[in-house]
């Protein structure tokens, strides 16, 4: 029925199935495009942060998704900038989740503040000091960038294809494309330690302020690091569900294994970093400021454990299984290590936006906690869902995978078979 | 954002307070004039969280029982830091500035984009938000003070050491002498004070008693809140 | 030319980037901004001349003089005008629009209930603030007509703080309303307070010496006079020790004459017609103790600004005048000067009860101020008459709030816990909360006149809900 | 320090974006005239490696080489230096007729000088087989101009709706169809053939085809009937109904 619109050669489900697999994700949306309505209208209130949690929920996805988001510029940066050829099976997929999560996260940024109508008054008072200024120039710089970079993807749509103008422009951007990628490198880069330096900055806030290298704290860095890390391990990871929910080979394993080594590697030099960051904190900086670093550790449920689960649990591990070229060679383990990869960055986004604000700074301060009321679910649950419906559209009217095509010619590698096995099991 | 206060002019001002624990008897006074002074709603729907007390007196006590226990009132507002004030350099569009003149760390709320991050950077919890729509009951608009512009859902709100009386108090000096009359000039928690806990001065003209501390001093962002008792357990707080 | 979707998407595509050169979504972005800034609904403060006008707070018998920042008629602040003042006192320009205020009332049923009154039984009038000149006019109305002029028990002596040494209170709240605030603590330095209670009270928190319990006359010996002892209701057994330790008309003396009968001298059913003047806030007699007194058909009129004091319990509820609004008097002599119209419908209770006119009484009022002398004030001093009082007890946890009530940790509840105070006369729902400074069996809540009517002279208990 | 570096940088973003934004729009603007090169350059790209081979590969020239000109041989060196491919050999593989008097076109088309000075255009035998009997034939009207590499004309057969390149350079004279064995008539611009096969290149073209129409077959799930290098039968898309027929179309077409 839509056949029309699916690009030649691709085998996809029948619109009947296609309309089954979207409309619980349609429905979840509309349901959190309510909950988001009610916070619009009726206000924050609806909200169960206060005075005291100003940041919820929401930041914290914000932060999240960005990481997560970050494949789509580090991708492009190891494509267009430093011609990592292989990648081109992946970019277009890369590209369609950085824009989902970038697109996801500022429409919640607009929810979040009280005056959405003043969002503008940044760009009219910026305050060049502010690490928040950085963070919103960057993403709605980066955000137009990676809607640019999405056109010519739609466009190849055979359909679209078939008008000649769109075909020329989609051709002469295509073009000019590595210089899109190169200021999306920049501005990502920026942002993601602008996002870092949000909570780094934080001298009212000792669990989270970190001395500054040149004018940014150490946060600034390590978001860049972390981000760019996990950015691959998430296009592994939707990349290889894509491949299980639709049943298909889309990319050549080596191009997941490419991936999972660029991960591995830039996990480990996190990791690294990471730690040396800890130990200079908790060594220096914290007690400085008149903090012994482990009282922050005294409350639960935020035990050492989380510091552990992060460094260890959720980096090094999966940096090693990244790295060694056996256990990457397991499908299985590639995976698993990219999703534990994905933790970890979540982890942290986490102890950074939410135990921060939970810890007590005065001496009279309780220990806080926080549960999202249901409207704030909701709206995060539109997100995701939002995300999964851009995608699943994409896929389907979208050329995503180049290598789709070829691949069907070729056999499945063998552990792939036995993976395929284990799956159906 | 550096505010060289002692070495500024004459007319240069540094305005601080000086709360005297031992003399807070917790009555909650300071609270409601603030709010009187500052068109500040009484938030129906608010708990001890969401609700907007620029000043609040928070009781505190030293950690024993019964009947080592003791406990001290202790109020709390914006302790308005004038070294890398906190709220200062985080707001994406500069709607909190710290004015040289005074010291005074002030939030435009027609500029406040209610991003909260100030609130996150504060170290005393001093920042409110606008949870709701502000709503008295009925009949009560008519009792609000002109002189302070009630501040719509969704922005961040502080004390500002009552801006409302300082114009008020300019305007009065403008017409007479040059410089404004301290007496002139109190903001309304200090003024209601029944116990007269709540001192507030221009610390350059007289500086803060020797023997007060400050809280979260260590964090050297200069507070101009000063805090005194006689009481160990209460300076430990310092 | 035909219309062809392509014609329409170019078009559409056309108009979409034409208008990004006309001013309108500029406009339309910089204007939302600005209405954002004056949204609908934010009240506009009205401007006017201000002016400042001082009267007498009449929400306690202190009288603090309080003077009022104005704009044209309206109050718009208040201040003390010697010292601070409590948050009651602050917010006084508030309670004229207390939501639970009473506007409108059954004026004429009320007289033709008064003139149906069973003329066998005896006429009364409750007075809450004895002393007054109205209570006068009172007194002698129900003198002429064999009436009882009731009100409550008043603290047993006035005292001298300035004349003291050392004060040892036994369990009086001296920092905590008792007296008013201001004038406390302008002499607080001056003398070494002993507080003798169990609880750890504010006034314990910030006494010099805190004993939970302590031989009174022990303690007195050895500090340093002239010393005064005091309590909640200066009982005759404290006054005999002040006696005892010559303090007797230097830093006590006896307080003020109400010449009112006591509740108890009544007869029980001897009320056929009952008048509660509940215009200023007082002592809230229990009403399981007035009850009995009334006859069976006995009509009771409240004046009253509330329906939640005795108005819960009387058929005829006439509206009054309520600070900064009344003309009245205080104990003291002060005479107010009303700051604000009161609304038409209201009912002047000395007009109704004695027919007579208290501006015209007021005229002879001379001020009996006697320098340092103080008398304290017993009644149950409710600062949640206040709008914005939820700043107290809702947006923070500083004082209790209605429905709310402190337990020590020793009751094993927890905070929010939902809990009933209960009594023999049954119970009434309450929320928990917990302050470590009450001592086990001990509960401290907000004596609200529902509270009271339940307690009445018992102790109430906390069980859990 | 940061404010410093803060502006100046966004604002730089800011132009670079829109600039190269604009220059893409400029770019196309003019570039629309070429709109049918850029469409194949565009396909061409698209193929699968498989199918960019040099025809030096195919006559086994080469081990490997894949096309840099699109297909666009007169633009050669390399082609240039090659020698030209023998005029002998017949046109009859696996019973269908390649007749050698003609250039054929690696889309499946073929042009045949006429004495009139136009050319004759018509789908090769095994492109006819691929189509059979098409559904719809969607033509240029006299007076049309055609690109090389661009589209000629529109066959659809079954799910298949297939663009078939046009061999030549010229403007449409006149029309046939499936019954006469042409579709167009057409008037050169140019009397360049380069870039088309001719002669011995035409037998090892053809037999690749097969081959790569086997894969094809495979790919979209049909059983490997042709394997067994059996004659293609005349309706090859009547014996494959259960096979995506545009998708073995469009790669036999190159039309990716």
């Amino acid at each position: 029925m839509d056949k029309f619109l699916i690009a030649r050669g691709l085998k996809r489900c029948s619109t009947a199935r296609f309309a089954a697999w979207i409309l619980p994700w349609i429905a979840l949306l509309g349901f959190g495009l309510v909950a988001a309505g009610l916070c619009l209208i009726k206000g924050l209130n609806q909200t169960n942060m206060d005075n005291r949690f100003a940041f919820g929920l929401w930041i914290f996805l914000d932060l999240t998704v960005i990481a997560l988001g970050a494949g789509a510029f580090f991708t492009g940066f190891l494509l267009y900038i430093l011609k990592l050829h292989e990648l081109r099976a992946v970019i277009n997929s890369a590209v369609i989740i950085g824009f989902t999560a970038y697109s996801g996260a500022v429409a919640v940024l607009a929810i979040d503040v009280g005056q959405p109508l003043r969002a503008w008054f940044t760009f009219w008072y910026p305050n060049v000091h502010s690490m928040l200024t950085e963070v919103t120039f960057c993403i709605t710089c980066y955000l137009t960038v990676l809607a640019i970079e999405y056109v010519p993807i739609v466009l190849k749509n055979r359909k679209l294809k078939e008008v000649p103008s769109l075909l020329v422009f989609e051709f002469q951007l295509h073009k000019v494309m590595y210089v899109l990628a190169g200021v999306g490198t920049f501005l990502s880069f920026f942002h993601q330690g602008s996002l870092g330096g949000l909570y780094g900055v934080l001298r009212g806030r000792p669990f989270a302020f970190r001395e500054g290298l040149f004018i940014w704290p150490s946060t600034f860095f390590l978001f860049i690091l972390s981000a760019a890390a996990v950015g691959p391990s998430f296009v592994l990871l939707t990349t290889w569900l894509v491949e299980k929910i639709s049943k298909k080979r889309l990319v050549r394993t080596e191009v997941l294994q490419l991936l999972g080594r660029i991960s591995g590697l830039l996990l480990a030099v996190y990791v690294l970093a990471k730690t040396l960051d800890t130990l200079i904190w908790i060594n220096r900086t914290s007690p400085s400021a008149g903090f012994p670093a482990a009282q922050f550790y005294g409350w639960k449920p935020f035990g050492v454990w989380i510091l552990f689960a992060e460094i260890v649990l959720f980096g090094l591990l999966p940096a090693i299984a990244l790295l060694t070229p056996k256990l990457r060679a397991r499908r299985g383990l590639l995976v698993a290590a990219a999703a534990l990869a994905c933790c970890g960055v979540t982890l942290n986004r986490f102890v950074q936006t939410v135990q921060t604000l939970a810890l007590p700074t005065l001496p009279f301060d309780k220990f806080l906690s926080y549960t999202p009321s249901w409207q704030e679910v909701g709206t995060f649950l539109a997100v995701v869902a939002y995300g999964v419906l851009v995608y699943s559209f994409s896929f389907r009217y979208l050329n995503l995978f180049p290598e789709e095509r070829e691949l069907k010619l070729e056999p499945a590698a063998p552990q792939e078979e036995e993976e395929m096995a284990y799956a159906g099991r | 954002m550096r505010l060289r206060g002692a070495q500024g002019g004459a007319r240069m001002k540094r305005y601080g307070m000086t709360i005297d624990i031992d003399r807070c008897n917790g009555c909650g006074a300071c609270m409601v004039a603030c709010a009187v002074e500052n068109n500040i709603p009484p938030e129906i729907e608010a708990d001890e969280r969401k609700g907007i007390t620029p000043i609040r007196v928070y009781q505190i006590d030293n950690g024993e029982e019964q009947p080592n226990r003791r406990t001290a009132f202790i109020p709390m507002l914006c302790q308005q830091c004038g070294e890398d004030t906190p709220c200062v350099h985080v707001c994406p569009q500069q709607a909190v500035d710290i004015d040289p003149e005074t010291g005074i760390v002030g939030q435009m709320a027609e500029r406040c984009l209610g991003c909260r991050y100030c609130m996150a950077a504060c170290p005393y919890h001093a920042r409110y938000f606008n949870w709701w729509d502000p709503k008295w009951p009925a009949g009560m608009e008519a009792s609000l003070n002109p002189n302070v512009a009630p501040r719509q859902r969704g922005v961040v709100e502080k004390c500002n050491f009552c801006h409302g009386r300082r114009h008020a108090a300019m305007e009065k000096a403008a017409a007479g002498r040059k410089d404004i009359d301290p007496a002139d000039y109190v903001p309304a928690c200090a003024e209601a004070c029944p116990s007269g806990a709540i001192r507030f001065s221009d610390l350059n003209a007289q500086a803060a008693p020797a023997d007060s501390f400050r809280l979260l001093e260590k964090l050297g962002t200069e507070p101009k809140i000063y805090y005194r008792s006689k009481k160990d357990w209460v300076k430990r707080n310092g | 030319m035909t219309t062809t979707r392509r014609t329409a998407v170019k078009f559409i595509a056309g108009s979409a980037v034409g208008v990004l050169f006309t001013p309108a979504p500029w406009r339309l972005v910089r204007d939302t901004a600005l209405w954002s800034e004056n949204w609908p609904g934010i009240p506009r403060p009205k401007r006017g001349p201000i002016s400042a006008k001082t009267t007498f707070c009449t929400l306690c018998p202190a009288g603090c003089a309080v003077r009022a920042r104005c704009v044209g008629e309206q109050p718009v602040a208040m201040a003390g005008v010697n010292g601070g003042l409590c948050p009651l006192g602050v917010t006084g320009h508030h309670l004229p629009y207390y939501p639970g205020r009473v506007k409108q009332g059954p004026v004429e049923e009320a007289r033709a209930a008064v003139a149906k009154a069973d003329p066998s039984k005896k006429v009364a009038v409750l007075d809450l603030r004895p002393g007054r000149t109205a209570s006068a006019i009172y007194r002698k109305a129900m003198e002429e007509r064999g009436g009882v002029y009731l009100a409550p028990p008043q603290p047993g002596a006035s005292v001298n703080l300035a004349a003291a040494k050392s004060v040892v209170s036994v369990g009086a709240p001296l920092l905590e309303g008792w007296l008013p605030p201001a004038e406390v603590f302008a002499v607080r330095d001056r003398f070494r307070l002993v507080q003798i209670e169990a609880e750890l009270s504010r006034t314990a928190a910030l006494a010099d010496e805190w004993l939970p319990q302590a031989d009174v006359a022990a303690v007195a010996r050895r500090l340093e006079g002239p010393v005064l002892v005091i309590d909640r209701t200066m009982s005759a057994a404290t006054i005999e020790m002040n006696k005892a330790l010559g303090g007797w008309g230097k830093t006590v003396q006896a307080g003020p004459a109400t010449g009112a009968a006591s509740l108890a001298s009544v007869a029980d059913g001897s009320i056929g017609l009952l008048y509660i003047d509940e215009t200023n806030p007082g002592q809230y007699i229990p009403w399981p103790e007035i009850e009995p007194k009334l006859a069976a058909d006995a009509v009771t009129i409240v004046f009253a600004w509330s329906r939640e004091g005795y108005g819960r319990h009387a058929k005829f509820v006439l509206p009054t005048a309520v600070f900064p609004e009344a003309l009245d008097d205080l104990p003291n002599g002060r005479v107010t000067t009303p700051l604000m119209k009161a609304p038409v419908g209201v009912v002047d209770p000395v007009e109704f009860i004695a027919k007579a006119s208290l501006a015209d009484a007021l005229q002879e009022v001379k001020p009996k101020d006697e320098a340092g002398w103080l008398t304290p004030y017993t009644g149950a001093f409710d600062a949640t008459a206040a709008a914005l009082s939820t700043k107290l007890y809702q947006e923070s946890k500083l004082l209790l709030g209605p429905g709310q009530v402190a337990v020590g940790p020793a009751a094993g509840l927890a905070e929010n816990d939902a809990a009933f105070l209960s009594t023999s006369r049954g119970k009434l729902p309450v929320r928990v909360v917990v302050d470590a400074g009450l001592p086990a069996g001990k509960a401290r809540f907000l004596a609200t006149p529902e509270v009271l009517d339940l307690c009445g002279s018992e102790e109430p208990r906390v069980v859990r809900a | 320090m940061a404010h410093t570096i803060f502006m100046p940088a966004f604002f730089t973003v800011l132009t670079v974006v829109s600039l190269t934004v604009l220059l893409a729009l400029w770019r196309s603007a003019r570039t629309m005239p070429k709109a049918e090169e850029i469409r194949w350059h565009a396909d061409f790209h698209d193929l699968p490696a498989a199918d960019r081979v040099c025809r030096h590969v195919i006559t086994g020239e080469f081990r490997s080489r894949e096309c840099p000109n699109a297909f666009d041989c007169g633009r050669c060196e390399t082609h240039a230096r090659m020698p030209k491919p023998a005029s002998d050999g017949d046109g009859e593989i696996y019973g269908m007729e390649f007749p050698l008097d003609r250039f054929y076109h690696r889309g499946h088309t073929w042009a045949r000088r006429e004495a009139d000075g136009t050319v004759t255009v018509g789908l090769d035998e095994l492109g006819k087989r691929l189509i059979g009997a098409p559904d719809a034939v969607d033509l240029p009207a006299p007076g049309v101009r055609v690109h090389a590499n661009g589209t000629a004309f529109r066959v659809k057969r079954r799910e298949a709706d297939v663009r078939v390149l046009s061999p030549v350079d010229g403007e449409v004279v006149a029309t046939g169809g499936p019954r006469d064995e042409w579709y167009l008539r057409v008037r050169p611009v140019n009397d360049n053939f380069t870039h088309l096969l001719r002669d011995a290149e035409v037998r090892p073209w053809v037999m690749r085809e097969i081959e790569r129409l086997q894969l094809a077959l495979t790919a979209e799930g049909a059983p490997a009937s042709l394997a067994d290098g059996g004659v293609p039968v005349a309706d090859i898309a009547a014996s494959y109904p259960k096979t995506d027929w545009d998708a073995v179309c469009g790669e036999m077409f190159l039309q990716p």
